[in-house]
């Protein structure tokens, strides 16, 4: 069973790790992302995320798939947070549960990693003097 | 042949617009729009990377557009 | 910080969670082991857990210095669980954060299997016909 | 020498006893404890492991343990 959900309002934890929760698991494991207060030094005011929705479901869906056919995953959870953010706010939410544990640990690293590689999600980081797209210059 | 470019992120910033016309000449490949692109908007050239999307995937440079397709560009994704 | 805890009630992930979340963190791991409904295609119908607490609470206190030091860890949440347990409830949970998210999984994978291997917690799974300390035997 | 074992999980269900006072001779390491344990009940020889704490720490085989002292029955452990 796969749970993707990419929500203007606050993410909340329990509501990913409830639906991972199985009785034929032995354990699960959830990735929470939050925004921290700097970036190389720099004091970070606010994020704001941005996605192309329709897309971003779509290769979130297929980095589910992935985890339910790689890892055995029993159940999985993704939530992402769009809108503007603030230090500490969950931006990111990857639950994962498998009959066995060490699939679960791997299933949510390559879940989280890959989701950073190809979900068409964009962040920006708001500074006192100025702001700047994540990631986009080299 | 025109084509229906949207764009996110520091992309739209570049661009100047979430939505846009764009005309393309004779060749109707994805790596004909990126040139074209950082031909009329030279900040394209400085970004990480920049991929298209039709119909919500992420499409290869041999990738033939058509009249009237909604193109994507997605510039380097830091969701997460 | 270091939050070590062996309860008797129910354990509630949003506790640990909430523990180790903190401004200066990228990203916290949350490992979460429940009673699964078998062992080896047997129906386990409840678990009894027993901790011989001031030594399982030491051996805890040793994983989590490890992982403050090792993993630079800037907060981390273990709770053990003890008592009797129903298939589905919480046995233990393991919350990590961290300032980059790589360290978070390898910290919280490292703690809860070194908790199964050294921290004084039995658990005795009671099936229909019978019951079976787990481990025990070869 | 006498020492105070304490048992728990299966250890207590082959001692019978979650406490009891235990007589040693005159080898008072950890591992003569272990043999003589072992001898008198016999099912400790089929667990997977057994180890010894004293004081709340795991103790070598060559401990040497004292008059009195609590010695904690470490079985296999399997929480989590």
């Amino acid at each position: 069973m796969i749970d993707i959900q990419i929500k203007k309002s606050a993410l909340i934890e329990k509501e990913c790790h409830d639906f991972v929760a199985d009785p034929g698991a032995g354990g699960s494991v959830v990735f929470v992302g939050t925004v921290r207060n700097q970036t190389k030094g720099k004091v970070v005011q606010r994020l704001e995320f941005e996605a192309y929705e329709p897309m971003a479901v779509k290769e979130m869906q297929k980095i589910a798939d992935t985890t339910m056919e790689r890892w055995n995953a029993i159940k999985v959870s993704f939530h992402h947070r769009v809108g503007v953010l603030g230090i500490g706010d969950i931006a990111v939410i990857i639950a994962v549960s498998t009959p066995h544990r060490k699939a679960a640990f791997e299933a949510c690293q390559n879940a989280i990693d890959t989701l950073k590689e190809t979900v068409p999600i964009w962040k920006k980081e708001i500074f006192e003097d100025g702001e700047v797209w994540v990631a986009a210059h080299p | 042949m025109k084509i229906n470019l949207v764009a996110f992120g520091i992309a739209r910033d570049i661009l100047g617009a979430s939505k846009t016309d764009f005309h393309l000449a004779d060749d109707n490949t994805i790596s004909a729009l990126k040139e074209q692109l950082i031909k009329r908007h030279a900040k394209f050239a400085d970004l990480t990377s920049i991929s298209f999307a039709v119909n919500e995937e992420y499409k290869e440079d041999d990738y033939l557009l058509n009249d009237d397709d909604e193109v994507v560009i997605i510039p380097p994704v830091s969701g997460g």
